[in-house]
């Protein structure tokens, strides 16, 4: 038996399988399943400062080996997260990530705050959310904005920060560096990446949004060349995510340079995913007589 | 825990109408934990969703569901063999709310039937009504009779039944019944609706809506209901699939 | 029988059905299997101003729904390409493009020059190739850098001019607008979006260059939401392609907003694909009384 | 047209070894129009990337594939079952070049051993030597010595034949043969290369390298080799797999 637990920006996770942002809700139907403490941690459906609805249905596609979604960040804002679902997930005995979208820089700001008096364990910034019309991505596609607005929350924020990157960019690691310069703890990476898909008989986008963001095995791919290159450019950890399916992909994305890792898609297919996977790494660590899943991260050997 | 996933065995799998199959797996030892109306999520090798099919009857042991090929999900399903196993995650989200006593028609539209049929076991003498495009998607009649219904049929086309609507059936026969139990396309809710508020009876309809987690988490398969005068989101797969036909903003 | 024929800059193809750079060669071994008239044309592989052999292997490794392929521009240089490839594809009844790659602007020029003294039927400039050092994807990522060589390009060639568009873009619309402003008579797109695998074992990425081009079904959903995002911003033709791999697809992405595709990757499971696509298309438009297969093109109609 | 696809109906596909089956596909009438050391490229159901197996056998019509499981798709392969069809592009590339009057040494490694068998069948009184790693992978020894060869066996680690390397076994019989044809992993087929070196034999090797499309149109499975002097590309698909030993850039 391995040692599976990491930390990252000073906080401890059990193992580093945390279930990815949006994907697990508050955790409350998953845990159903099995007992949340299993998981290292939980990434909470995005929070905005007040309640929000989301996009109107259709709202997910199946792709080649992925899918496309665009919810919209329906969320009932941040007050009632704070009172009905913390105090819950608080009690699963498992790591607690906040992840905070707002329409403006003071918008994730005050939520920043506002999560800084309760016992969330960290707060991960998405400025990366490709399916609402204001705010998300478009904070996280330059280095400029990444940078303004990382150092403005950081200035009101007493939790450990995790900024959350998107894809959909030239250059990933001037933006990473750009987190990491004005204070971030870590980076989370990557959210989707921006793709569409279009009924043949009806011509109409088969997303309501018309575009959706693309995740699951599919982009798996382009998740491990990003986080390669940006733990090639920071020294903040990395929480690598983006279409890990099987305990081999988490392996992969750990030797890549993640140090703890998200796991979202799969679960639609397997909710199971995330227990089996951290089984498999154990045993793969084990079969090669490595003493803690800490030693994986970043032994690639490039050519 | 509330939520299991079982590898159940395929018992048969068989084609009973134009692209319309019978798929029946065996549960185990028991009465099957299952109310009608609800669902499973169907596990299909090398997709990233699983699909929602309602069950159609879950008597004797064995969860039957009856599907239609429309795309490249169910037709994986449709070539799965006797003797093979199923991943099934069932039984999902709140199905027809039936009481005791009161008399029921139970409204199916096209690939909307199956789910009536459960229905219809748990009902006292239910009137049922089954419409179709055309004579050869007639499915279930059958088993709807055994199951002790009163029938009726109608096609679009008049190939089979009656010709006409299930709301042309429905408003003949309306006085005959408490509440009204739909499922079927949209614009058959719609009307089914419209016809229950005309006559004041209560009715239930089930919606369908693209899912992928199926349980209430990541908030996909989203409909606004109208609560004590306010719009709110809810989700079919853990608020419905059945809600109050009252409650749903069709537009929405 | 629907008339399938494009025209896309003067230039008239008999169906939309074009082999994708890289992955048909020059065509002689694929046509062993049909006659090269089947399609509507074919761009030839990369070819730079002087021969290259390329990155060493492995080149090529298999992805969910895709692969990443690092070949590296391997070619025989533009004379030989001139004296003993083009005489020969000439013959085959199809349309030839050509497809050229530099490691400076000056490179493009004199390649575009060479090729605009023959009777190549169009000129397809790749700033997109990501597995080469210098040359390739670092001209592609700027408006600046995009306007820059198709303006000089532009000055030095005689054929139309299609310019080759990568993925790995913040903007990608910003950048066909650069594109056309300075004189494309097309865009072609998508090419490879970067990524890398990693074998768990040896720990060393599969691909000898570390990252490779994801391309094949994956992508698609990505090829969509841009062909859609360039059709809204610019007049000139777009030549879509990128995971497209049935009839269904190929109708997508025309709707999408491409007067013309390029298929790649499925050639490699199906190499009749090509011509089992223009049938599928073709049947299509006759289940739907469509006379023209231009009459698809980018009538999607947004929500 | 000089390539062709066809769909052969799968006859068996036994486990012959640890991890390793053998497929019989029937070929159709006549003569399998395939030579020894030539390749198959086998399509595999939701892969993007068909796989390229050696040639084991083409006699009395029938395709003989011999393959490891390795990966995800000759998993794949290996639950493919008799009576469904199998989508071959064969044959592929460029075999071994087999003269008569001479004496050949076979010699296979491993998952190489496969491809020597219909190679031994075109030589008259051929020497083979297998080598495996342990007698769990031994493999095939009945249709070498049914096929007429002198037939030498050695594992590495004793476990079947002599303990040792398939070099010392050609070392200790270079003198009695011609030309040495060989196929395996690579350090052995550079060790064997430097053999006959050593003892001035001709040598022929087969090379492995990932492959995409297999008819030499893509430039993926790329090999340097030294023609007149200078070093240039070519491709094991269209070029091989089988090269002159000594024109082969190892470390290329
Ligand atoms: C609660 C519920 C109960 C259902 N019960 C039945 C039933 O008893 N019998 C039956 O034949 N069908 C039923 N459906 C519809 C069925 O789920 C879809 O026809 C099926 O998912 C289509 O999958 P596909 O792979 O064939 O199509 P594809 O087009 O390949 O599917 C692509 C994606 O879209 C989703 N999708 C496509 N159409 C629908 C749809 N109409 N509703 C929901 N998701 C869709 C698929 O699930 C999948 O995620 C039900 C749907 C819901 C929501
Ligand atoms: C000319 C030639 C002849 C071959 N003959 C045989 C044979 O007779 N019997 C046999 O067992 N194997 C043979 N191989 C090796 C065989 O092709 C690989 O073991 C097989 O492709 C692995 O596929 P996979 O899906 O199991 O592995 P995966 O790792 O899932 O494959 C991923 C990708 O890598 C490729 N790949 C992985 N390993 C190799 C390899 N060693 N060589 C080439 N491609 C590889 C696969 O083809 C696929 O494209 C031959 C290879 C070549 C090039
Ligand atoms: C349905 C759905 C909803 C999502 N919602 C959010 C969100 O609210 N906030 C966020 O940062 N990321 C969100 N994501 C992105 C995921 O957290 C993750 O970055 C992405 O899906 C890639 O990981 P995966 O391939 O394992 O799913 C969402 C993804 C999906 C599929
Ligand atoms: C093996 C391989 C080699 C390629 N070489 C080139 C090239 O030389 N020039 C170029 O512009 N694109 C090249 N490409 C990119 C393709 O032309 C195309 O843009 C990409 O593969 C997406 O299409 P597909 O998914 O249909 O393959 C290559 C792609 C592959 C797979
Ligand atoms: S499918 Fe996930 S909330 Fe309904
Ligand atoms: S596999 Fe395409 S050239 Fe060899």
């Amino acid at each position: 038996m391995a040692d599976l637990s990491v930390k990252v920006a000073g906080v401890s996770f059990n193992n580093p399988l945390i279930a990815a942002s949006g994907t697990f809700g508050f955790g409350r139907e998953y845990g159903e399943f099995y007992p949340l403490s299993k998981l290292g941690g939980i990434s909470c459906k995005g929070i905005t400062l007040k309640r929000r609805d989301g996009n109107p249905p259709p709202r997910i596609a199946e792709t080649p080996s992925g899918i496309l979604n665009a919810v919209g960040l329906q969320n009932p804002g941040v007050d009632v997260f704070i009172k009905e679902d913390l105090p819950w997930l608080r009690e699963q005995g498992t790591v607690v990530i906040a992840n905070i979208a707002g329409n403006t820089v003071e918008e994730y700001c005050m939520m920043a705050e506002k999560l800084s008096e309760t016992d969330t364990d960290m707060i991960e910034l998405n400025i990366s959310c490709p399916n609402v019309k204001s705010g998300g991505v478009q904070f996280g596609t330059s280095c400029e904005s990444v940078g303004n607005i990382t150092k403005e929350v950081r200035a009101h924020c007493k939790k450990p920060l995790i900024v959350k990157l998107s894809p959909n960019v030239t250059d990933i690691a001037s933006i990473a560096q750009a987190a990491e310069a004005e204070g971030a703890d870590a980076v989370s990476m990557i959210n989707t990446l921006t793709g569409m898909k279009i009924d043949i008989n009806t011509r109409r986008p088969i997303i309501h949004n018309n575009t959706g963001g693309l995740s699951g095995a599919a982009v798996f791919p382009v998740a491990v060349r990003m986080v390669w290159q940006v733990s090639n450019a920071i020294k903040i950890p990395i929480i690598g995510m983006g279409g890990i399916t099987t305990w081999e992909d988490a392996v992969e994305m750990l030797i890549a340079g993640a140090t703890a890792l998200q796991i979202g898609t799969v679960l639609f297919s397997d909710p199971y995913a995330p227990i089996k996977i951290a089984e498999g790494v154990n045993k793969f660590l084990d079969d090669n007589n490595i003493s803690s899943v800490t030693e994986l991260t970043g032994t690639v050997r490039p050519w | 825990m509330k939520y299991d996933i079982r590898q159940l065995r395929l018992i048969s799998n068989e084609k009973i109408a134009g692209g319309i199959y019978d798929m029946r797996l065996e549960y185990g030892d028991g009465e099957i934990p299952v109310a009608c109306g609800q669902f499973a999520h169907v596990y299909v090798p090398n997709k990233s969703l699983r699909r929602p099919i309602s069950v159609c009857d879950a008597r004797d042991g064995v969860l039957r569901l009856v599907y239609q090929v429309k795309g490249e999900g169910t037709k994986i399903m449709s070539q799965m063999k006797a003797g093979g196993t199923v991943d099934v995650l069932a039984p999902l989200g709140n199905g027809f709310d039936i009481e005791k006593g009161k008399r029921y028609a139970l409204i199916g539209g096209g690939i909307g039937v199956p789910p009536m049929l459960y229905t219809a076991a748990q009902c006292e003498n239910p009137l049922v009504i089954t419409g179709f495009r055309n004579e050869s998607l007639v499915i279930l009649q059958d088993d709807f009779v055994k199951a002790g219904a009163e029938l009726m049929l109608c096609t679009d086309d008049g190939t089979a039944g009656r010709k006409g609507f299930v709301t042309d059936l429905l408003r003949e026969n309306i006085s005959q019944v408490d509440e009204v139990c739909a499922c079927g396309p949209t614009p058959m809710l719609k009307a089914i609706a419209d016809v229950c508020r005309e006559f004041s009876k209560p009715c239930q309809i089930s919606l369908e809506e693209r899912m992928a987690c199926g349980i209430g988490a990541c908030l996909v398969c989203a409909v606004k209901v109208r609560k004590n005068g306010e719009e709110i989101m809810q989700h079919v797969c853990k608020n419905g699939p059945v809600f109050n036909a009252e409650e749903v903003v069709f537009n929405g």
